[in-house]
């Protein structure tokens, strides 16, 4: 759980994220989240202004669905309208790279990807 | 006084920093906010500053309380860009950015339309160099559409006006509704610097191609000021909460499959403008505060959010999101400022998002707007999508890029990390921004229900994002371009012109051709006829002389005779 | 003061310039920045004479039986007179420099047909008729002539051609038969408040004929056809560009079309027929087709003139729109755009005696070692697209609320459109300066090192540079505080 | 005593001259002689012009002979001018030919020059002076005759065919005049013009006075080159000794429009004129043409002599386009430019004249840069030129203005218009001179010499007096419009 920095080992506070039991154990949490929240529904009774709003599971399947939906119908979107990045041509500010001159482009020295995990 | 309100203290600053070092200037673009806080503090609700201008009646100074919380918004908003740019050592970056944010306000200041017409093209024209200073032939031309684009709103805006007074003779910046063609003009002027539909494409243009700071200052002043101009002088058009409730919608499509990150926070404030305008569009106290809050809120979020990816394009020459990922290593900071960020936007509760987007949803949801209420909803999960899980995922984690950039330099991260203080604050004590809005209006946003419709919402949609990646159908990012309404102005446009001109030109090549052909025929007889030599030119011989004469007295004697 | 005397300043200073000639020619700029001086002097003495309300005529010369050669001061003449003056100052300032620097032959010549310029400028200025008017118009014509054709080589002897040819036939084949007509329809040339044709009982066509005369022959507005001068004209030296093509010789053709919608015609008049609306249309394509010709224009200098073109043809339209504020937006658009644009010409003589470069795409990276000069094109060119914080914006303004009187959007969608398109052709040129990188290899190596402004200097002498700082500076001014200029022109009597 | 003959004096002085000169022989002599003769008719036109004013017309009595047995002389405000005129542009010619014609002309025969110049002279004076139309022709053929004999003095063999031909046209015109007079004595018996006017109306035979009109309208057009039938103009310009040219481009063809004018106005009058279609269907084309063609042949011309002689061709079109308008307007603009062209076509040729006395030709594409050598010259021959255009403060725009404005007031809009044409070509042809003198780069195997050399001063002094006086008149144009107004009023009010 540590990487190396400037030749000394520094505790990276967020390396367990790339710990596949971590990742596994926060959607795990996520998923009883949901659950609770889902349940919770039942229990409280939400104050609406809309109708259907008070729907039991309202926001939870609005939530799930749009999410769904959006990221399809962005996939769809995606195959309609992606083009070249030299599109605009090879001078489009989409093509280029920022320029580094004005950038402070510094990398941390090489690290020992062995003691990552 | 006169001489000290608010946004010449910004233009102070700018001429100062005209002719001084490097330091100093750094200090000027610190100190410049804070006087100007002062002076906003110490001015007087009402009108002041009134001149005698050309015939018109110019005020300068108009403070309610609605100007007041988008005044005091742009001011911290400049002092916060101002500590993170405190590295960069460009004068004309610090220059402009003054005079931008020193207009800005003053453009939500002015109580006239003409004034407000002069902060309006000054806002376009000092915003422009925040894009040019990236000197990249690609950032000039893309300035340059950006500045088309924003002296075409302050056109329409000037042509508006005109007729607006030659209608009723006033030039006050007050309630006009859609009433007119002035008020048409003025509104589509209002409606560009919006980024309305179809309008909304320089917005997307620009903002990725501006420096890393200047992309920060830019996200603050111009679409707010035209959401303040919107508020002042259309609040309740119903033809707003439309065009709202579209703005919130389609740019999520665009946003998340956008893999330039700032493109996609250029999107997401597309999106988030679309809340206001509702707001906006909706018109009552609740709905007008909901806009103001939400744009108070919005500025820190959306900056810290620029801010952070800026500091990562500022450490990796990058911001695309397929050349990210894994960056939390070694930018932690940066990272949890972003996920701040991100909160905020996604509106989880305690974050800033939350206490103010939760007014608009509920003003549209009173009105009677349901269908635009459940638009707004979907929208909200929509900016999870690309905001509050696209930005940070992508970039701090994901496939780790083997990039190791440096954590970003301290001043960025104070910067930061005071925005996000702020969201925070805000989020967890909202009447202190309560207090601030234009109406008194006892809302409280943490209610039981409010709370648990909004964790479920945001819950299930992160459910969605998790299901969605195990299954792999979530969209990878790619390297490429996506088409938007820039389309029409940057290939067709270009493409026909020059075929048609191509065209044209050949269609006059043909006739000049002819008609000189035709011309020089005519004078090559011409000259025959009268050059030396030519029949009307060589000395007659006597004969014929003669026999001109006998003509002439001829007829004359015909004339006379007969 | 008779305004008769603003004449001499001028026309006594020749035989001192050509007295000091080359060998003493410090003196012979210095005698001709008094002359300057003191002209400014005496405008500003009738100036300061008009707004204490004495009423200010000269003596008559009969030139013809029942028309005199008279000067009188109006406002209109006023702001033109002063505009001259105080630019002739500035230029001679700054052509000093600019010859200087160049190494100009015939600098005499030069100077005298300059002085000689200004005197017609002059008169033209305070002309109490129409005879006046446009014996002063001749008379700049013919004086400006020789300055077209300085430079002496093949380009510049057909300009000159050109030049003389459309001007001159111009005004003999339109204006002289316009002002005849006046003559022999009102019986009258003179300029009277209210003009003198309201009550001739002119038909509309005859009154949209008689206006077309007056807007095609005064070739100097430049109004398409009548156009192709202009750009010919800029092989002359810069400050001839400058002061006269982008401000005097120009100024007085628009000053022309002002004078006679307000004291001929009579603003009522026109704007109650419907005489105008036949010629409004080619203005409006003026401006327009101009504006996208700049566009195609790599010298700076064609491309300054044909914004020229388009910037005078809104004092056309605000002419022949016909109301008090549109003819007040456009004799402020005189001022405006005479500081706008000589600003402009300024810094394309500095970068030409600095730089030695003529077209723009060379200029890319020049405000690198040229700050102030590109500094000041910014501010000019701004001025000329009518934003903020410069003048020009102002005089837009009134234009286009002008043209609102007449209920008729279409003539400020074309100034609207215009501007986009003034943006899209004056802005590139300084902001590439600044911006983008330069051809120059020694100063990409020094920019490449990230401190984009760390080039040295080579900025043109300093009295252009003083020029430019003054003008660019007046543009701002004005903006700021255009009151003074504003109530004068406010005094004008309409009817 | 003297002031009672001023009329005879007028003609005397010159007719007297000229024997003494041919008596003299030496030529300096003879030139003085010339000039001082010359100089007193100047003086006495001077006289007769103020004379008029003052006291109004003045009738004299040739010999003591009453008309209308008598010839009888007649000064009125319409002839007096161009007296004065004709006699001072013949002495500025005479001042300025000193060299020139040493230089072009034999100098055993200049005593017969200047005395052909002399009865030339009083030719011309008398054309104008004289009350009598028998007289009138007597003194065209003296003018006509000498004219021949100057034209004859060119220094080209080709002057002998233009004389000739001038000749044979000349009789042709004289003799048109002549048989008109007869028809005229024929019909009512008088040949005093004052006379005539009075019977004509009421004369026997209308057909012969018809036949009469024709036939002195078709001389008298002939003599002023009106077009078409000014062919012989052309020619006789080129080929004679520029000073002669000078001379006569400023003065022959203006007396015989003098002489067209009196018996139009004066002795037909202008009912006559409109009833037989002569201004309408024959002059008023003839003139309109005649500024068109001319100037566009005049366009093209390489000679600068035969250019301007085409120009002057179109300007007397427009002195009789004025006249042809026969409104007090039109006239006023004919008369007056007849003034004024006289001034501004001498000053041209005498400009053309200090080239050739420098070049020996006057071959427009060979004056390259001529403005280096001669700076003088050719600054007089542009200022003239503006003239001739009609730009303003130069006697051009005097008779330019008034030439429109009357057409203008008469409605003839298409006739202004092409005023304004024909101004243009004008433009157009003075511009190519101004052009290849003062821009054209030297490319020619045998350039100009290079430096300064100017005329003699004794050319370029009563040049530059000529061209200061049009000016003068140019700026103060009221006083050439108010004789020309005045001329106008007397023509059309008839004799009185």
């Amino acid at each position: 759980m540590a990487i190396v920095m400037n030749g000394k080992k520094i505790t990276a506070a967020f390396a367990w994220v790339e710990s596949p039991t971590a990742v596994h154990m926060a959607i795990k949490i996520l998923a009883g989240l949901c659950a609770l929240l889902f349940l919770l529904d039942i229990i409280i009774h939400r104050h609406t202004y809309v109708p259907g709003e008070g729907m039991w599971g309202f926001y939870t399947f609005t939530g799930f669905f749009a999410f769904t939906l959006i990221v399809l119908g962005a996939k769809q979107l995606r195959s309609w309208i992606l083009r070249d990045e030299n599109y605009y041509g090879e001078q489009s500010v989409d093509s280029e790279e920022y320029p580094t001159s004005q950038l402070d482009i510094q990398n941390e020295p090489a690290v020992d990807r062995e003691n990552d995990q | 006084m006169t001489w000290l309100i608010p946004p010449l203290i910004f233009f102070y600053g700018a001429f100062l920093c005209l002719f001084v070092g490097r330091t100093q200037r750094t200090f000027i673009t610190l100190l410049a906010p804070v006087i100007a806080l002062v002076s906003l503090l110490m001015l007087p609700m009402g009108n002041m500053a009134q001149v005698q201008f050309l015939g018109f009646e110019l005020i300068f100074i108009r403070l309610d309380k609605l100007a007041f919380v988008f005044s005091l918004i742009f001011i911290i908003a400049a002092f916060l860009a101002a500590i993170y740019a405190w590295h960069v050592n460009d004068k004309i970056q610090q220059v402009s950015t003054l005079l931008y944010a020193g207009a800005a306000l003053g453009g939500v200041l002015a109580g006239d339309l003409i004034s407000l017409f002069l902060y309006w093209e000054i806002t376009a024209v000092a915003s422009v160099f925040l894009i040019w200073a990236r000197r990249t032939p690609a950032a000039y031309a893309t300035g340059m559409r950006y500045l088309l684009i924003q002296v075409g709103s302050g056109v329409l805006l000037l042509a508006g006006l005109l007729v607006h007074y030659n209608d009723t003779g006033s030039i006050l910046f007050e309630h006009m509704g859609l009433v007119s063609t002035g008020t048409l003009l003025i509104f589509l002027a209002f409606g560009i610097k919006c980024a309305f539909p179809l309008m909304h494409n320089w917005l997307q243009d620009a903002y990725p191609a501006a420096t890393v700071t200047g992309t920060v200052v830019l996200s603050s002043f111009t679409t707010k000021m035209a959401v303040y101009a919107l508020a002042r002088g259309y609040a309740g058009e119903e033809i707003l909460i439309y065009i709202g409730a579209v703005m919130t919608l389609f740019p999520i499509f665009f946003a998340e499959i956008e893999n330039d990150l700032r493109k996609v926070l250029a999107y997401s404030l597309n999106n988030q403008l679309g809340f206001m305008v509702v707001g906006v569009g909706i018109g009552t106290e609740l709905a007008l505060n909901g806009t103001a809050a939400h744009a108070f809120c919005h500025i820190l979020y959306k900056s810290l959010l620029f801010m952070s990816v800026g500091a990562v394009l500022y450490r990796t020459g990058t911001s695309k999101a397929s050349e990210l990922g894994g960056l939390y290593k070694t930018m932690p900071i940066t990272m949890v400022c972003c996920l701040v960020g991100a909160a905020s936007i996604s509106a989880f509760p305690l974050f800033s998002g939350f206490i103010s987007k939760s007014l608009i949803l509920d003003a549209s949801a009173k009105n009677g707007y349901y269908l635009v209420w459940f638009a707004l909803v979907v929208a909200s999960a929509g900016v999870l999508s690309h905001s509050g899980i696209k930005i940070p995922y992508f970039t701090f984690f994901a496939h780790d890029s083997g990039k190791r950039p440096a954590e970003a330099p301290m001043h960025m991260r104070i910067a930061m990390i005071i925005t996000a203080s702020l969201c925070v604050i805000i989020g967890v004590f909202p009447s202190l921004l309560y207090q601030l809005l234009p109406y008194d209006v006892a809302y409280k946003p943490y209610t039981t229900s409010h709370v648990l419709a909004q964790m479920q919402l945001l819950c299930f949609a992160l459910l969605a994002f998790v299901f969605l990646m195990i299954k792999g159908i979530h969209p990878p990012e790619v390297r490429g371009i996506n088409l938007d309404s820039d389309w029409v102005y940057r290939k067709i446009l270009p493409t026909t012109l020059s075929a048609w001109a191509a065209s044209a030109m050949s269609v006059a090549n043909t006739w000049r051709i002819g008609l000189q052909t035709q011309a020089s025929e005519w004078i090559i007889g011409i000259r025959r006829l009268s050059s030396p030599g030519g029949l009307l030119a060589k000395g007659w011989g006597v004969n014929s002389m003669v026999f001109v004469v006998t003509l002439l007295l001829l007829l004359v004697l015909f004339l006379n005779l007969f | 003061m008779s305004p008769v005397w603003t004449l001499l300043p001028p026309l006594l200073v020749i035989p001192f310039i050509i007295g000091f000639g080359e060998r003493f020619r410090n003196l012979r700029e210095a005698s001709i920045i008094i002359a300057g001086i003191w002209l400014l002097y005496l405008n500003n003495q009738l100036y300061s004479q008009f707004v204490a309300g004495e009423a200010i005529t000269s003596g008559e010369l009969p030139l013809l039986s029942y028309y005199s050669l008279k000067l009188s001061v109006e406002p209109m003449g006023l702001v033109f007179g002063l505009l001259a003056s105080f630019l002739w100052v500035v230029t001679t300032v700054y052509s000093i420099g600019y010859m200087r620097g160049h190494d100009e032959k015939n600098q005499t010549r030069f100077y005298v047909c300059f002085s000689l310029a200004i005197a017609g400028v002059m008169g033209a200025a305070y002309a109490d008729n129409l005879l006046t008017l446009f014996v002063a118009y001749e008379a700049i014509t013919i004086a400006t002539f020789p300055l077209v054709t300085h430079p002496g080589t093949d380009k510049a002897r057909n300009a000159g051609r050109l030049y003389l040819m459309l001007l001159m036939s111009g005004s003999i084949a339109l204006l002289l038969p316009a002002i005849i007509w006046v003559a022999t329809a009102a019986n009258t040339l003179d300029f009277v408040p209210g003009g003198v044709l309201a009550d001739v009982g002119l038909s509309q066509s005859a009154t949209a004929v008689m206006l077309a005369l007056f807007v095609f022959g005064t070739g100097k507005a430049a109004i398409m056809p009548m156009h192709r001068w202009l750009p010919a004209a800029m092989v002359a030296p810069t400050p001839v560009s400058a002061l006269l093509h982008a401000v005097a010789v120009v100024k007085t053709g628009v000053f022309v079309l002002l004078k006679v919608v307000t004291y001929t015609f009579g603003i009522d008049m026109l704007s109650t027929t419907e005489a105008a609306q036949f010629i409004l249309p080619v203005a409006a394509f003026t401006v327009v087709a101009s504006s996208l010709i700049a566009f195609t224009k790599d010298n700076l200098k064609a491309r300054l003139a044909y914004s020229t073109i388009s910037q005078l043809s809104y004092i056309i339209m605000a002419a022949l729109l016909a109301t008090t504020m549109s003819v007040t937006g456009g004799v402020f658009h005189i001022v405006t755009h005479a500081f706008g644009k000589i600003t402009l010409f300024f810094c394309a003589g500095a970068i030409m005696v600095a730089s030695h470069k003529t077209e723009i795409s060379q200029m890319k990276g020049l405000g690198r070692t040229m700050p102030i000069t590109m500094g000041a094109f910014f501010i000019g060119a701004l001025s000329i697209i009518g934003l903020p914080p410069a003048a020009g914006m102002w005089s837009k303004l009134f234009i286009a609320g002008g043209s609102l009187e007449t209920n008729n959007l279409i003539w400020i969608g074309v100034l609207m459109l215009s501007t986009v398109l003034n943006i899209a052709y004056l802005l590139p040129i300084a902001i590439n300066a600044f911006f983008a990188q330069s051809d120059d290899p020694k100063i990409q190596a020094k920019t490449q090192s990230g401190r984009p402004m760390a080039v040295e200097w080579n900025e043109a002498p300093f009295a252009s540079l003083w020029a430019i700082v003054v003008t660019s500076s007046v543009c701002i001014l004005l903006f700021l505080f255009p009151q003074p200029l504003m109530s004068l022109i406010g005094s004008i009597q309409w009817r | 005593m003297i002031a009672t003959q001023l009329p005879a004096l007028q003609i005397i002085i010159p007719l007297f001259a000229a024997p003494i000169i041919v008596l003299v022989r030496r030529s300096e002599l003879a030139w003085i002689i010339a000039v001082v003769a010359n100089l007193m008719c100047v003086l006495v036109a001077w006289k007769l012009l103020g004379l008029v004013n003052e006291q109004g017309i003045i009738r004299y009595s040739l010999g003591g002979w009453a008309a209308p047995t008598g010839i009888e002389y007649y000064v009125d405000s319409v002839n007096a001018p161009l007296l004065l005129l004709v006699a001072a542009i013949s002495a500025i010619v005479l001042l300025y030919a000193y060299h020139s014609v040493k230089k072009s002309v034999d100098s055993n025969k200049h005593y017969l020059f200047y005395a052909a110049w002399m009865l030339c002279l009083s030719g011309l004076l008398g054309m104008l002076i004289t009350g009598d139309a028998f007289n009138v022709f007597v003194f065209l053929e003296i003018s006509s005759l000498s004219t021949y004999m100057l034209i004859a003095f060119g220094s080209d063999r080709r002057a002998l065919t233009a004389s000739f031909r001038y000749l044979v046209l000349g009789s042709i015109g004289a003799s048109f005049i002549l048989i008109g007079i007869g028809f005229l004595y024929a019909a009512t018996g008088s040949l005093n013009m004052l006379d005539l006017a009075q019977r004509i109306p009421d004369a026997s035979s209308e057909r012969a006075i018809l036949v009469a009109f024709s036939f002195i309208s078709i001389g008298l057009m002939i003599k002023s080159a009106i077009f078409p039938l000014h062919a012989w103009l052309a020619n006789a310009y080129h080929h004679a000794p520029i000073t002669v040219t000078a001379f006569l481009a400023g003065t022959a063809t203006k007396v015989s429009l003098y002489v067209f004018l009196r018996f139009l106005f004066s002795v037909f009058g202008t009912q006559y004129n409109f009833e037989y279609l002569l201004f309408n269907v024959i002059l008023l084309p003839a003139a309109v043409l005649g500024f068109l063609i001319m100037s566009v042949v005049a366009v093209f011309q390489t000679d600068l002599r035969r250019m301007l002689a085409y120009s002057s061709v179109a300007q007397i079109g427009y002195i009789v386009a004025g006249i042809s308008l026969a409104t007090q307007a039109g006239l006023t603009a004919g008369y007056v430019h007849i003034i004024n062209h006289a001034m501004i076509k001498t000053a041209l040729f005498m400009s053309v004249g200090c080239i050739i006395y420098r070049l020996g030709h006057a071959h427009r594409p060979s004056l390259d840069n001529l403005i280096q050598t001669m700076p003088l010259t050719c600054a007089a021959f542009i200022i003239s030129g503006l003239s001739l255009i009609g730009v303003p403060l130069t006697v051009g725009f005097v008779s330019k203005f008034t030439l429109i404005g009357a057409a203008m007031e008469k409605g003839w809009w298409m006739m202004a218009a092409l005023v304004l044409v024909s101004s243009v070509l004008a433009i157009i042809y003075i511009g190519r001179v101004a052009d290849v003198m003062l821009f054209r780069k030297q490319r020619l195997p045998n350039p100009i010499p290079q430096g300064r050399n100017e005329a003699p001063l004794s050319m370029l002094v009563p040049m530059y007096g000529l061209i200061f006086m049009s000016l003068y008149l140019g700026v103060y144009g009221s006083k050439t419009l108010a004789v020309a107004s005045e001329a106008a009023t007397q023509l059309l009010g008839g004799f009185r």
